[in-house]
Formats: structure tokens, sequence, C-alpha cells
């Protein structure tokens, strides 16, 4: 890791965590949605940017933590609690779906992950008996007041973020790091020196689905309404993967870098260019191919050793 | 920290400030609209553009809205939320906080609907739905939420007191619903309709959201050999119903199609496979009223809407996006005042006639369940069959 | 149940295969020789679509006489579009690829909802069917399966018949072989996006007929191709069209049995225990995953 | 002192072709074994058994007494039973240390990665590789790699070492230095198999050869008499050439 990455890091928090006093609630909304799409990128980080394994899992887990904390939450526990046990589901599904997919690689991986994302659509859809299908899941609005609504949901999110964070520094130092790095680059050399390559990938496609959940979880009530379609969505699960290229693969700053800055690109070119804001984002992920093959952080090496 | 960094993260963090529009103007009155303008909605959210636009034109042309005796010009904010339901959030924060609007109408969808209702009564905000129709959008209690749209169970009731009357032999009703919050209500309540009606229900399946291919339901509906057969779901969805039944020889003398037949794209990609399809619609061009309204009539709102180089006639989502526009207006006015609690107090009381019907809305903030037109393509045009009063045709069996 | 209804579904199974089967063919050769997720192909299938409905509503052009040029035009584009963007990072790991014609793809869709907005369109024309007692096979439903046996027929005569089906094999087989045996790698890659996009064209012509084209069902398309490829197998020239019956038939029967909902549910479990089970497909070769 | 590593009927069928057909051999501790044996003998597939590359379809493996026929690739390395690679396969975008550094982590079972990578500049600088540490492993030349895959063997702290041609594509100078670096293993108590074409190699290092033919042992003894032992000769260089050899052998007696 650089040794600007945590003072970076720590000003990325303190910006976050100021907005609700230095701007209006709209400001820490798109605060929210940046520290949301953070926690994703960061839990894709684990296995498509140290592992190696191009998932677009992600809305799957995203729209399963929802539908989890949704349910628990309707069943009467608190907020926080459904949060976590959505997490909990979430790695469970993760070590079970992990055992189908993980034994697949590159392209057919890809698309086995994106197929998750169509399956648990299709199951949340027809199982109208527990999710209510089609017409979607109610959740009890929360009391409070707007603002302090706004604060809740902005430190829920930046504490999921944060959690993810923390576990990718972790990772990335330790063992588990180490191995799948060496998994990313060679996978049968990885298995030869020892390191037990199915249970280090497991590792890593839960550690990228824990944090979905949560974040899916806190998103549902915060919303106060699901539905299928909404809740796993396609643009969602390939839009996590570019802002990690965007920030730089494989690194602690890469996904926090691009969720930040893919979300604030949406904001201004959203508003500006009204009738082909799609076609201008579709520009920036090609240009992004060509010209940042690093992501930002490559950027900031290349110019390092240039 | 390197140069190129910190220039990109400036340069965005500046331009998110300028997005911000400056301070309000002068009193005006202020309606909020998010718009799919882009997205799987955007034919959808194009109509209620065009309605609100029609709307606005005739207001400012009256001068404003009189609000206390001061005439307040009206501005309309809107933004395109693109058929996603985190930037319709966004967006209802963006319209409450920084552009400050008065008032809100809802996006298209019934989902991206409750969304923004969440948003909007955590603020105390009124929000006018013209789209919504299932009970499913109202059930969260919300206080400041209404809708334009009659509860669609009064639809199927119409359609099953049309059918009995001038078809009485049908008997046998087949149901294929869409898994979506508004066609999915329409094909249980239909179901219930007719069950209470004494219909037998021979056939009822649901089919998922991207369906590309309707063959095997309908070869099985077949089999059942109904003489009614009722489809809900979105346009495409219904077209592409509509050609699988002629593909596969599969039909009925009552086929109905929710809300197919209320939209001109419907009847213009089906041709003459349209003809002799039944709907119910919440209004119809062909409902000729009288109101006190700007338009002072359906044939003004007409007019308007062909003046402006609209194609065909408007239909219900035209109709209904205007009539919301002219409840915000009723109720500030009868308030005096752009205290959201007082307008919204004001809109719960609303009891008016529109020139798409009237408006009054009830404890959960649908407006009143009212008989609602039957509509049948005939020749091409939706032609009204009940209630008697607007009736236009007879019932024709389809070929 | 009567065996008439079963044949019906059968037969409904078999020519929507064979519409899955169109719809998949490009995209088969493209991943299988270029190994690049296309996720441009289902709004190429869709611009060719407008595109019919365009010459038919203003010009009267039959989507029969519309399927080869509208086939050219796309083939032209998407060869132009290979040499020129993607070759430079066809050799990059599947993310960037997918990445970039993800990108690709919103551009298009952009432009074509701008040009064409998304009301569904279709040709208004009714090819009529052909009934056996309670069985009914439409026209337009033949007229597929008639396509999708031609686009393989075509690209077996292509691939085994030509020079250049030779030299995309050999680009398959070994890219820096081929290269030293003298072939422009490069060029061949664009000819085989440009053949790939012509399928994509072709298909969207005939879907103008059979289904109501409109932006919002690129994703479905694309959905399709890819249980497609997985069930058929890659490298095989009747990979897709296997792939596409299977997956028409599993659907159909599915949907049935266990309704509309599980029909869809059936299509994505299938492929994943193909992929599980047999990573190449029924048909594929090794070597491709 | 039971036996390291006994095989006791092994064999490997790829569909019709039986690649190793009952294969039955032991290995004491501190043997120096030469495995030898024509291309396509099945030598590199013995050792993807021995390692659970490959799961054998007939006998078993035992190592240290324990039966670890199905044992994955991974569980081998950690119980000490480490192989190089006939076609290097390094980490490509790691460093010299950092390929090494996956050795002494995990097989090698270090304590944390600092620990590791400790072990790893210790395990290079006696490889000679010291100077490369921080190059890119994808930059350095085949002798280089050749050391790198030793080190990296090493610092996995094995007890018994699988070497699979490691020799290959060197010069005759860079093969003494390697067969200095081996004899320098083989001192420490680490069991080593050699698995080899060039008789220089074999014959100056091994305690005992072991000529594998067509999948199957034809011949296990010192190295002497294994290489004048008919069968092996004709093995290598054919009938015709067997019998004038054993002619030609048995005139001058």
């Amino acid at each position: 890791m650089r040794a600007w990455t945590l003072p970076v890091l720590a000003a990325w928090i303190a910006v976050l965590a100021a907005t609700p006093f230095v701007g209006d609630n709209y400001l820490v909304k798109i605060a929210t949605f940046v520290a949301f799409y953070a926690a994703l990128a960061l839990s894709w980080n684990f296995i498509g940017g140290l592992a190696g394994y191009p998932s677009f899992a992600t809305a799957a887990f995203v729209g399963l933590g929802s539908y989890a904390g949704a349910l628990v939450q309707n069943a009467g526990a608190p907020i926080v609690v459904a949060w976590i046990a959505a997490a909990g589901v979430c790695a469970m599904a993760a070590a079970a779906l992990g055992a189908i997919v993980l034994r697949l690689r590159g392209h057919y991986f890809a698309i086995g992950s994106i197929a998750l994302v169509e399956i648990l659509s299709l199951v949340a859809s027809w199982w109208s008996g527990l999710t209510g299908g089609g017409e979607g899941l109610n959740l009890a609005f929360l009391p409070g007041g707007p603002d302090t609504i706004a604060r809740v949901f902005l430190y829920a999110m930046l504490g999921i973020a944060v959690l993810a964070l923390v576990t990718t520094v972790a990772v990335t130092r330790g063992r588990l790091g180490f191995g799948l790095r060496c998994i990313a680059q060679n996978e049968d050399a990885a298995e030869m020196v020892g390191i037990p390559t199915t249970r280090y990938k497991m590792a890593a496609f839960v550690l990228s689905a824990v944090f979905c959940g949560a974040a899916g979880a806190a998103y549902a009530s915060w919303v106060a309404y699901i539905a299928p379609s909404d809740a796993f969505s396609i643009l969602l699960t390939v839009k996590v993967p570019v802002m990690v290229l965007l920030g730089g693969a494989g690194t602690v700053l890469g996904p926090v870098l691009g969720a930040t800055a893919l979300v604030l690109l949406e904001e201004t070119v959203w508003a500006r260019f009204l009738e082909f804001h799609q076609a201008i984002l579709g520009a920036v992920i090609v240009a992004l191919i060509f010209f940042l093959p690093g992501g930002l952080l490559g950027l900031a090496a290349r110019r390092r050793t240039a | 920290m390197t140069v190129t960094l910190t220039r990109l993260l400036r340069t965005l963090g500046a331009a998110l400030l300028l997005s911000a529009p400056p301070a309000a103007l002068a009193q005006t009155l202020k309606i909020g609209a998010p718009l799919a303008l882009t997205g799987a909605l955007a034919d959808e959210g194009r109509k209620q553009q065009v309605a609100y636009d029609l709307w606005l034109r005739r207001i400012n042309a009256a001068g404003g809205v009189n609000v206390g005796g001061r005439k307040l010009k009206v501005e309309l904010v809107t933004y395109d939320y693109q058929t996603n339901e985190q930037r319709a959030s966004q967006i209802a924060e963006k319209l409450i906080t920084q552009d400050k609007v008065d008032v809100l109408t809802a996006p298209f969808g019934s989902g991206h609907t409750k969304v923004v209702a969440g948003v909007a009564e955590r603020y105390g905000v009124p929000v006018v739905a013209s789209v919504a129709s299932s009970e499913s959008v109202f059930n969260q209690g919300y206080k400041y939420l209404f809708g334009t749209l009659a509860p669609n169970g009064g639809l199927t009731d119409a359609l099953v007191k049309v059918v009995a009357k001038q078809l009485p032999a049908v008997k046998r009703l087949a149901v294929l619903g869409r898994e979506d919050v508004f066609p999915k209500s329409m094909a249980a309540s239909m179901a219930d309709g007719a069950k209470r009606a004494g219909l037998e229900i021979v056939y009822s399946e649901l089919y998922p959201v991207n369906t590309m291919d309707f063959s095997s339901p309908l070869s099985k509906m077949r089999a059942a050999k109904p003489d009614w057969i009722f489809v809900s779901g979105y346009t495409k969805d219904l077209v592409l119903a509509r050609k699988q039944m002629a593909d596969l020889g599969v039909t009925a003398p009552v086929v109905t199609m929710i809300t197919g037949p209320a939209y001109r794209e419907f009847a213009e990609a089906l041709g003459p496979l349209a003809e002799n399809v039944t709907s119910a619609t919440w209004w119809s061009p062909a409902v000729a009223l009288k109101s006190d309204d700007v338009f002072g009539s359906t044939q003004a709102f007409v007019q308007d809407f062909q003046a402006r180089g609209e194609k065909g006639e408007p239909d219900y989502v035209h109709a209904s996006a205007a009539a919301a526009l002219i409840a915000v207006q009723a109720a500030v006015e009868k308030a005096g005042t752009l205290d959201k609690a007082k307008v919204r107090d004001a809109l719960a009381a609303l009891e008016i006639r529109t020139f798409y019907g009237p408006i009054d809305f009830t404890g959960n903030g649908m407006n009143a369940a009212r008989e609602l037109p039957i509509i049948q393509v005939q020749g091409g045009k939706a032609v009204v069959l009940a209630p008697e009063a607007l009736r236009q045709g007879a019932l024709r069996p389809v070929k | 149940m009567d065996a008439a209804l079963l044949a019906q579904v059968v037969l409904n199974g078999l020519m929507l295969g064979a519409l899955y089967a169109c719809i998949a063919a490009g995209f088969s050769l493209v991943w299988g020789v270029l190994n690049v997720i296309d996720m441009l192909h289902g709004s190429l299938i869709i611009l060719a679509g407008y595109l019919t409905c365009s010459l038919w509503s203003e010009w009267h052009v039959h989507p029969f006489a519309a399927l080869v040029p509208v086939g050219l035009v796309l083939g032209l584009a998407g060869a132009v579009l290979q040499f020129v963007l993607i070759n430079r990072v066809v050799r990059q790991p599947v993310l960037t690829t997918l990445t970039l014609t993800f990108g690709l793809d919103m551009i298009l869709y952009n432009v074509m909802n701008a040009v064409f907005d998304a009301t569904p369109r279709r040709v208004t024309l009714d090819l009529g069917r052909l009934t056996f007692g309670d069985v009914v096979l439409p026209w337009d439903r033949i007229a597929a399966m008639i396509v999708a046996l031609g686009l393989t027929a075509l690209l077996y005569a292509v691939l085994r018949g030509s020079k250049l089906g030779r030299a995309i094999v050999a680009v398959r087989m070994d890219r820096e072989a081929a290269t030293l045996m003298g072939i422009r790698v490069p060029r061949i890659y664009a000819l085989t996006f440009g053949l790939g996009a012509f399928m994509a064209g072709v298909c969207g012509a005939l879907l103008a007929i059979v289904y109501p084209v409109t932006t919002n069902a690129t994703g479905q398309l694309l959905g399709k191709a890819f249980i497609v490829c997985v069930v058929g197998g890659l490298g095989t020239v009747p990979g897709a069209l296997a792939g596409g019956l299977a997956l028409g038939v599993t659907e159909s029967l599915g949907s049935h049995w266990f309704g509309p909902q599980a029909a869809a549910l059936l299509g994505f479990a299938l492929m994943l225990v193909l992929l599980v089970v047999r990573p190449t497909g029924l048909l594929g070769r090794k070597g491709y995953e | 002192m039971s036996a390291l590593l006994e095989l006791r009927g092994l064999g490997k069928r790829f569909g019709g072709i039986e690649a190793v057909r009952d294969v039955s051999l032991t290995v004491q501790p501190g043997e120096i074994v030469g495995l030898i044996g024509p291309n396509g003998a099945g030598k590199t597939t013995l050792v993807n058994l021995i390692t659970g590359v490959h799961r054998a379809t007939a006998g078993t493996v035992r190592f240290e007494g324990a039966d670890v026929t199905y044992q994955r690739p991974h569980e081998a390395a950690r119980r000490g039973l480490a192989r190089t690679f006939q076609v290097v396969q390094p980490f490509p975008q790691m460093t010299a240390l950092e390929n090494v550094t996956a050795g002494a982590l995990f097989a090698g079972a270090a304590g944390s990665v600092a620990a590791a990578r400790r072990d790893a500049l210790a395990q290079l600088e006696r490889v000679g590789l010291g100077a490369e540490a921080h190059k890119p492993a994808s930059i350095l030349t085949l002798p280089s790699r050749k050391r790198l895959e030793l080190a990296k063997s090493l610092a996995m702290k094995p007890k018994l070492l699988l070497l699979d041609e490691v020799n290959a594509g060197l010069n005759s100078s860079e093969i003494d230095a390697a067969l200095a670096l081996i004899r320098g293993i083989a001192a420490e108590g680490v069991t080593l198999v050699l698995i080899e074409h060039l008789m220089k190699v074999v014959l100056s290092l091994s305690t005992r050869i072991v000529v594998l033919h067509q999948g199957a042992l034809i011949a296990d003894g010192p190295p002497k008499t294994v290489v004048d032992d008919p069968r092996v000769v004709e093995a290598y260089l054919g009938a015709r050439f067997a019998q004038r050899h054993v002619q030609a052998r048995d005139s001058h007696a």
C-alpha cells in the first residue's frame, strides 16, 4: 500500500461525515450514495480485484440483502439487527452459490455470476407468498425528521464502507490477500506452493457478499419499499466493477476513488446533458478502458515512475 | 499527492456546486416533476411531460394561480430519473431541498412512486400521482400521497357488467397477468370480479417481467377453451401476446387487454389484430364533459393536445397527468397559501369536476371509485361501450 | 394431457429455440473466435429491427428482402468497430472487453432511444400459419427455423469452404501460429466480428416480424444469447443451434408444466447445471473455456 | 525408519491410454533417486500423481506412512512434498522476492508475511539471486528463473523435493552451478527425486536410479548396474542396439 493511502482514506471519511454540517440533505444523500457504492466496490475488489475473478454477482447480493433485511425488519427486529442478519444470509448464500460458480474461470465465471442476479430476481418475483412478488415489499416508515434520517443512513452506509475498508486493509496485508494475488496471477502455481485455492476463493467470494448484503439491507430500510427488478439491477452489477477499474483494481484506495468519481461524474454529467447522459457515461467507460488501464491510481503510479 | 488527482477531484467538486440553482426567485408556485425521459418507461414519461406542459401554458396564460388574492406564476421543475429507482429518490430530495418545490408529482412507475412518496412524506410535501391505480401503492399510510386514478377494482367490475349485459353467453374466463404491481392487481381483481359475477376461471397464470414468448401459456389457455381471454401488462407485452394469439389460433368472443387499447401505440403496432380488443380505462376523449378548470372542457384539452403537434388523440395518461396539476391548482387556491400542510388538507378535502372526471380523494389518497369507461378498438379507434351516458357503440365479438 | 397439446408445446419450443439460435449465432462466433463477450449484440439486433421497421413503414420493403441488406450494413459497421476499437484490447482479460462492449452498448442504446424512441413497433405483416388438426405452426416462426438453419449452414460453409473461414479457424486455434502463417489477425478479427454483426442484423430483421422492437428488449436478447452459448457450447458451428433448440424446448415444456415464471428460472438453472457439469456445453470442444 | 515415500501399484488411465501402469517404489529419507526414461515414459504424470495434480486411477501413495493418494496439491506442499515444474510457473507480475515469499508463507508455514519475506530473501541469496530480488519474475533469464524455482521450493521447507528437469535448457557451466546447489540441498537432509535426461547430472548425483518406460518401472538399482541393463538400453536406443551392446560387453568380459 502506498504511503499516502491511509491519510487520503481518512480525509475521504472526514469529508463524507462532515456533509450534514456543511451542506443540505441533497448533498448528504449524494454522500450516502458515495459511501454505498464505495462499500460495494470494496466488496467486489476481494473477488474481482484481488483474486482476479470477474464477478458480476454484486447486484445478486445487494438484492438478497435488501430482501433478507426487509423480512427480518418486518418481523420486528431493530434495523441494525436486520442488516447484520442480512449480511449473514448473504454470506451463507455466497458460500452455497460459490461452490457452484467458483469452479468456473474467466468468461464462464463472468456469465455464471450474471446468471445469479437473474435467478435471484426471478425467485424474488415468483415467491410472492414471502416477498410480495412483483408487487414488492413495504418496510416500516422510520420515525424521525428528514435531517435525522439523512444522517442515520449516511453514517450507516459510511460505517459499512469503513468496515469493508478495514477488512480490505487487513486482507491485503495478510496471508489471504497474498494468496489471492497469487491465485489471480497463476492459480495452478498457487495451488503448488501450498495455497488452498478453493477455500481462499470461497473466502473472497463470501467477503464480496457480506458488505453488499448489509448495504442492501440498509438501503431497503432507507427506501422503505423494494421490488425485484430494482433490487436486482443489471446496471448496478456492471457499474460496480467499472468503478473499481476506474479507481484501480486490486488496491485499497482504487475502489473508494472509483466509486466516488463515478457517482460525482453521474451527478455532474446527468445534470448537464439531459438527452445523452447515458451515451456520455458509455463514452467515459470506453475512454477508461483505453486511456486509464490502471485506473486513476495507475495514473498516479505511472506519474511517479515516469 | 499527484497534481492530476487533486485537479480532477477539485473540478468534479466545483461542478457539483454549480449544478445547484441560484436562490429561489420571487414568489411563484413551484411544482417538482421527476420524469422518466430515458430508460424503460421513456414512452410514458414523455406523455406526462406533454400533459404537464399543456396545463402550464393554460395556467400561465391565465396569469397564474390565485393564492389569497395574489396571482402567482407557476414554475415546473423537471428532471429525468432514467427509470431508475435510486435516481428517483435522489431527484425527490433535490427538488425538495434545493429547488424548494411546494408540491411534487409522482414518477410513472408504481414502485418508483412509492419511493418518491417516502421521501416527500418525511418532508411533508404533497405528492400527486397521476398513473398509480393499485391499492398497493397507497398501502403505506402516507398522508401526503394522492392519486388521480380511481382504484383499478372499478375497471373490472364495469367490464364484467358490460359483457354480462351485451354477451350473456360468455361464462369461461382465462386470465394471464404480468408479475408487476399494476398488471398483477388488475389480473387479481378481474378474477375476483368474474367469480363474484358467476363466471368460471378456466385458466389463470402470471408471466415474468422480461417475457419474450407467450406460445406456451397461450397453448395451455387454448386447451382450456375460454370464451373470454383477459391479459394484463405493458404495451410491449400486450402487442406480443395479441400477435401470438393470432399465430397460434387462440381466440375467444371477448378479448380484453389492460390497458392496451387505451394507447394509440397498441393499435398502431397491431394493425388489424387490434380490432375488437376491449379494455377498461380511466378516461377517453369521447367523455365529453364540461369542467370548471383551466381547460373548461374535454374538447379544449384534446384541441390543445393536437395544436401542440402531438399525433392522434390524448389517452388516459395525458388526461390523468393534467388532472393531477388541476387538483394541485384547485387545492392551492382553496388553501389560499403555499403552506404545505394546508395545501395537503385542501387536497384531502377536494371535490372538483375536471375535464378528466371528478376528483375526490378518499382516505388513503386515491381518487374515489367511479363508473369507468369500457372501450373497444373498432376501426382502429377506441370506442366507448359504457357507461350508458357515453356509449358510442356496441360490444363486438372478436372474429 | 392429450398428444396434440404436447406436440404443440414441443413444436413451440423448437420454433422458439430456432429464434434463440438466430439471436445467439453471431454472439457465439464472436465469443468462440475473439474470446470477447459482446454486450453490444442485443442492441445490434434491435438496431436491425428498427431499420427493418423503417424500411417497411416508409418504403414497404418486405422484411425478407431486408434480411441481407440490413445484415450487410450491420456487418460492415461491426467490422469497422472491431478494427478501430475492439482490436486494441482484444487480448485483454474478459473484464476489460466486456466492460468496453458494455460502454459501447450504452452509447448505441442512447442513440437509438434518441433517434427511434422506445415505442414498441413492429412490421404489421401476418404471414399466416400451417395447421395440422389442433397443431398450429405460424409461418413467421417457420421462417425463423429456416433462417436459423441458414445461418448455421452459412457459418459452416464459410468456416469450412472459404479461405476466410480457414483463417478464422486457424486464428481461433492458435493466434501466434496463425500470424506466423502470414494471416493478418487484426483483419480476421474484424471480419469475424463483422460476420457476427451480420448475423445479428439478419436476426434483427427477422425479429421485426415476430416481436415488437424496442430498446427495452436488448437486455433480454443478451440474456438468451448467454444461455444458448453455454448450453450449446462454443467452438463448433452447430453449437448455437443445439443450444437454442435445447433452451426453447426446456422453456416451453417448463412453462407448460410449471408456469411461465418457472420456465424463465428453468432456463437459467439449465445453464448453471451445464456450466458446472459440462463447461464446454452440449457440442462444444475443449479449449474454449 | 519407515520409508518417506511409498508407491504401491500406482496407475493412471486417461480414457484408453494408460500413462502410468502398476508402479511400486519406495524412497528412504536422505536418498537421491534419479527417475529417468525416454520422452513420454510417464515421468511427469507420475510426479503429478504423487503431488495430487492428477487423481490416481489405481494403487496408493503413502508419505511418511500416511495414505495421501487423493491429496490436493496444496496439501502435498504443506506436508513437505514439493516439486518444481518442467515449464517454470512463476507469478509473472510479482517480484522474485514475492514469488519465493509465497512458498515460505504457505507451504513453508511462516508465522507472518514479514517472516516469510525474510526466509525468502535468505533462499534467494542462497541461490545467488539476491541482486534480482525486486525484479518482476517475468523478465528473469531462463537460468535465473530455474534458480528462482529452486529458491521457491526451498522456502517451502520440503522433506521430499521432486526436481522435474530443473536443468533443462541450461549450458554446461550453468549445470555445474545447479549441481552444486542441489548437492547443498541434499546435504541439508532433503530427500530428492531428480527427473532428468542429462546422464551427467543423474550419474553424478543419484544414489539410486529408477527407469520408467511406457508407464512402467523396468529397472531400479545403483546407477552403474541400471545403465548397463539391456532392457534400459533397449528402452532408450531400441532393441537392435541393445543386442550389439550386450555382445560387445560379453566379448570384452
